[in-house]
């Protein structure tokens, strides 16, 4: 029987390779669209991930920083998709 | 028992996210990889946070990631949409 | 030294974002340069988890990942006219800089290790967590923030003052954005609101548990520039006087609780006792409205459109 | 010393050297300012290194404080070379 | 309880908020703050002169844990210097800056770096000195692009973002030394170091950073243009004072608490670098077609001078004529502070008089503004080092440091330093006093020629005979801060 964090520990890991698989794109684009895509998943990942370490390493507090990270991914994705006003 | 359950939802959202990634790399455009990624990883989440509620145990940790899941959700699904139309009006614009 | 699954974990954890700085300040497209930067704060902010730091996975979270990203996407709006100059120096003289440069990674490195494997004691952890009772909170890094090093915290505060009447002082606010669609719209009006409460609580979080004004004012800020990307313009903002007193408010808050002290005989920002709880958490309150009004105001890029017209028109009076 | 500072201690040394070579030999003011936010986030990582006392063990608390001031300067030197630059762009124009 | 330590500090960080907030009154709560400083400065001196060293634990916790504040000679004879070339040029920005808006926008920045220089001089802990750095950074840039004229604008940019290079090479060694030795705190430190790797390694990074921020030669590059941009009083801070202050922290470091660390070869190259940078910045200086570039590429120049010291103190035994020499070399900061302020300010006269400061057709300028010109001459005896200005009896001292420990190869250097200095000089003073007509007759009124005189008086005459005055107060315990009980 494997312990439990032996298995929490390899989902983080294996989940970290999954993220450094979708980064992929965010290197060779070739569109903002696709670089954009690829924070995306970033965020949502990250997010696992810190609940993952919360879990962990016992720190609580680690849920409320995946509260946070998923609120900024908001806001940059809403920065990175902003249009500028046109000029008058 | 939980917690074999909970690890098992947490093996099970893995699968998801990988999805979602080799999507994110295989897929031909734009718009094909928007639509398999955040599928995956909106189901991958959530397979991830029930099975935390599982494992972490008290009520209030998991209201608070309910709440987180809900937000990515909700953020995510506009945000694709934004990106969307983003990709949409360079494609005019080019 | 034994090697375990952690060890896989960190090495991955390092690589990528080793890897992402590179990439980042390699390449002459600054638009990928700037999303990946903003890729490299967010996997900050899972280092700094990773290394048992929720404080700061809070703050890079928020100021990282967010604030710095929302600003240099603003940026990227200004052509410059030596952007598009490959700048990257002739194949010699390039090698050279990237030895030089291993040179100094390795140097630092080398006294690093030498320093960490020589001192293995606490450092000044033993002294901080022997002294956490009387700060008056229960965080131990709110307590070297706001107590032990409070000194350190009052000129930060006026670091970032400084900055916001430089930022002031160069000009006129951008234009804002135009009015958003429908979705965008729907992000703004759920999202911002939810960015205030969540300040909130992690400033009242911050007596006891991870947060405290920096990261409640970054959270605060965020939501200025959410408002700001969903059309917000300048006259939204609060009173112009009103905007000085919440820039000021923080240092003063700072200043006023630090020689409330000298009265009763005691050195400047010590807090008499029993006060301390209190007064750390007006200075919060007071610091968390400062940071998130001047970076509000750097988001929006200089002084706020009418401050100018208020002020010519108080010259010709 | 464990094996987790040495890694994060020496990632910490490479980024700072790295940023601070692209700060000096970059012609675009931005990536100039990129640079140096990479180089800081080196000095915060070897920071954060130094703290950390094992998995189980509450970090030093000290070097986390330091970091979150370096964190706030850092962002506001940022926010006021963006400025500058911006400043620069419009007296291009005139 | 000492907390009149905090008072240099605190007194223009509360003004600079009040200037803030009553933008119309900008002026007179900025001159106001600077007296109360100048004040406090004075006062803090005073005490330091008559019971010695002081130091204060802010919030009453064991320095270590807590910051600590010190005060010794040094670093009260520098606070107030600052406070005296503040109030001075700050007086001359009233009539310097007309609109009421610019004034509002000035001062509060103004006052910021004065609180940034302040607690830079009074700081004990390394992190602290950090913080320091980076507002004096800021608060300096900000107020170099003031104006917003894009090559102000530019330079500014280079600077602020060569000055953070700075700031992170000296927090990396910041870094390192919490790591080796466990504490930020100097007085600590000091009992500490010892000749190691970690500390070899940690004072080379941090010393790198203040060399850059110090503009020795061939890190000088970005001074020029920051300095010849600003607006005038700006830039007689900015030579005067910011400079110093990361000289004044290479001082304390190099002498005080590293100095069972520092190597005399070290010293030699910090020596040899001095050299080169009066050579290269007086003959760049006697080359420049601006007033203002003259006066900047001079602060290259005088600045090379004062780490000529280093190796003469390296190799002087610890004692009478080691504490002489470290007296001469305070006495020339201090007199370079004074009239390199002065000539800027003057520079700033003529500029506004003027409509331009081109060296070559200054004709007329000493009729039509004979106190401004008188000024340019006074502060011109002190940047050469005739009598009786400081500079003269510091390189008195310089001289008799150098032929007593047998390094003579510095006494040509200093030699043709002085006669391009002189050149120079002479060459603004030949065409100021030409009759041609390139600066017309215009009213200047006092508060713009005054600062400028008072100023290179006392770098020429108060420094100059009262030299002694410095010497006595400041070499039997000019950094003692390390015997504070």
């Amino acid at each position: 029987m494997i312990d439990m964090d032996t298995l929490l520990l390899t989902a983080a890991v294996l989940l970290l390779v999954t993220l450094i698989t979708g980064l992929v794109r965010a290197l060779i684009g070739p569109s903002l669209q696709d670089r954009m895509l690829s924070i995306q998943l970033l965020g949502t990942g990250g997010v696992a991930l810190l609940i993952l370490l919360g879990l962990l390493l016992k720190i609580e507090a680690l849920v409320d920083t995946a509260l946070v990270l998923a609120l900024l991914a908001a806001v940059a994705a809403a920065a990175l998709t902003r249009r500028e006003t046109p000029h008058d | 028992m939980t917690e074999l359950l909970g690890s098992l939802f947490i093996l099970a959202s893995l699968a998801f996210f990988a999805a979602g990634s080799i999507g994110l790399l295989r897929l031909p455009d734009v718009h094909a990889r928007l639509h398999a990624l955040t599928k995956a990883d909106n189901l991958g989440l959530g397979l991830l946070v029930a099975g935390a509620c599982l494992i972490g145990g008290h009520l209030l940790l998991a209201l608070k990631l309910l709440l987180v899941w809900l937000l990515v959700m909700f953020a995510s699904a506009i945000a694709a949409n934004l990106i969307a139309r983003h990709a949409m009006k360079d494609g005019e614009e080019s | 030294m034994e090697i375990t699954l952690w060890h896989l974990l960190d090495s991955l954890l390092a690589i990528l974002l080793l890897g992402l700085a590179w990439s980042a300040l390699s390449g002459t497209d600054l638009k990928r340069g700037v999303v990946l930067f903003m890729a490299f704060g967010l996997l900050l902010s899972l280092i700094w988890a990773r290394l048992r730091a929720p404080d700061l996975a809070l703050a890079e979270a928020a100021i990282g990942a967010g604030l710095s990203g929302a600003l240099l996407l603003l940026a990227l709006r200004d052509r410059e006219k030596s952007e598009n100059k490959a700048g990257q120096p002739m194949s010699l003289l390039r090698l050279a800089t990237v030895l030089l440069m291993l040179l100094l990674a390795a140097s630092f490195a080398l006294a690093y290790v030498t320093a960490v494997t020589s001192n293995t004691g606490g450092r000044l952890a033993g002294l901080a967590f022997g002294n956490l009772e009387q700060s008056g909170v229960s965080n131990p890094v709110t307590a070297v923030l706001l107590n032990f090093r409070a000194y350190d915290t009052l000129l930060e505060l006026a670091v970032l003052l400084a900055a916001t009447l430089g930022i002031l002082a160069l000009g006129s606010e951008r234009r804002p954005f135009r009015r958003p669609g429908v979705l965008l719209g729907a992000l703004v009006t759920w999202i911002s609101p939810l960015l205030v409460i969540v300040a909130g609580y992690l400033l009242w979080t911050g007596a006891h548990a991870p947060g405290g004004a920096f990261q409640a004012g970054a959270l605060l800020a965020a939501a200025i520039v959410m408002l700001r990307l969903g059309g917000m313009t300048s006259e939204q903002l609060p009173h112009q006087l009103l905007q000085g007193w919440l820039l000021a408010g923080g240092i003063a808050a700072f200043m006023l609780a630090g020689y409330l002290a000298t009265f009763h005989d005691l050195a400047f920002l010590q807090y008499p006792a029993g006060w301390a709880g209190l007064l750390i958490l007006l200075i919060e309150s007071a610091a968390m409205l400062s940071i998130a009004l001047s970076l509000g105001l750097a988001y929006l890029g200089g002084s706020p459109s009418g401050w100018d017209e208020r002020s010519s028109r108080g010259k010709r009076s | 010393m464990m094996l987790t500072q040495l890694i994060f201690g020496i990632a910490g040394g490479l980024l700072f050297a790295m940023g601070l070579r692209s700060a000096l030999i970059r012609e675009s003011l931005l990536a100039r300012i990129l640079a140096v936010n990479v180089s800081g986030a080196g000095i915060f990582l070897a920071f954060v290194a130094i703290a950390y006392r094992g998995l189980e063990e509450t970090p030093d608390p000290v070097p986390h404080a330091l970091v979150l001031t370096g964190i706030v300067v850092a962002v506001s030197a940022t926010a006021l070379a963006l400025a500058l630059r911006r400043r620069l762009e419009e007296a291009d124009d005139e | 309880m000492n907390n009149l330590l905090t008072l240099p500090v605190m007194i223009p960080l509360g003004f600079s908020l009040l200037a803030l907030l009553w933008p119309r009154r900008a002026s007179s709560i900025g001159i106001l703050g600077l007296l109360a400083t100048l004040l406090a400065s004075a006062w803090l001196a005073w005490r330091v002169a008559g019971s010695g060293p002081m130091l204060l634990a802010l919030g009453g916790w064991e320095p270590g844990l807590g910051i600590a504040l010190h005060a010794d000679a040094l670093s009260s004879t520098l606070l107030l210097m600052s406070s005296v070339v503040a109030l001075a040029a700050g007086t001359y920005s009233t009539g310097y800056f007309r609109e009421r808006s610019d004034r509002a926008r000035f001062w509060p920045l103004w006052l910021l770096l004065m609180t940034a220089l302040h607690a830079l001089f009074l700081s004990g802990d390394l992190f602290n000195l950090y913080v320091t750095l980076e507002l004096i950074g800021l608060s300096a840039v900000a107020l170099a692009a003031l104006g917003g004229k894009r090559k102000a604008v530019e330079a500014a940019l280079r600077y602020l973002i060569l000055g953070l290079l700075g700031s992170l090479l000296f927090l990396a060694g910041v870094a390192l030394i919490y790591a080796g030795y466990g504490t930020l705190d100097l007085m600590q430190l000091r009992n500490m170091l010892a000749p190691e790797p970690v500390a070899w390694i940690a004072l080379t990074l941090m010393i790198s950073g203040l060399l850059l921020k110090s503009a020795l030669f061939p890190l000088h590059f970005w001074l020029p243009p920051a300095h010849a941009n600003a607006p005038a009083p700006v830039s007689a801070v900015l030579s005067a004072l910011v400079v110093k202050a990361a000289l004044y922290l290479l001082l304390r470091f190099w002498l005080d608490i590293f100095d069972d660390v520092v190597t005399t070869f070290a010293a030699w190259l910090l020596g040899s670098l001095g050299a080169m940078a009066v050579l290269w910045g007086s003959w760049k200086a006697l080359r420049a077609v601006r007033l203002k570039l003259l006066a900047a590429y001079s602060t290259v120049a005088q600045l090379g001078y004062l780490f000529l010291f280093f190796p003469l103190l390296a190799a002087l035994p610890v004692g009478a004529a080691r504490d002489t020499a470290l007296g001469a070399l305070i006495l020339m900061a201090l007199t370079h502070g004074f009239a390199k302020s002065a000539l800027f300010l003057a520079t700033g006269v003529i500029q506004q008089k003027a409509g331009h400061d081109r060296i070559e057709e200054l004709g007329g300028a000493a009729r039509a503004l004979p106190v401004t010109v008188f000024t340019l001459a006074l502060a011109g005896v002190a940047l050469i080092g005739l009598p009786p200005s400081g500079t003269f009896q510091a390189k008195w001292q310089l001289f008799s440091a150098a032929i007593a420990t047998g390094q003579w190869l510095w006494i040509p250097v200093i030699a043709t330093g002085s006669l391009l200095a002189a050149a120079y000089v002479f060459r603004i003073l030949g065409y100021a006093f030409a009759s041609a007509e390139g600066v017309k007759y215009r009213i200047a009124d006092g508060r713009e020629e005054l600062p400028a005189l008072i100023l290179a008086i006392l770098a020429t005459v108060l420094l100059g005979f009262g030299s002694i005055w410095v010497w006595e107060f400041v070499t039997p315990g000019a950094l003692a801060v390390g015997e504070v009980p």
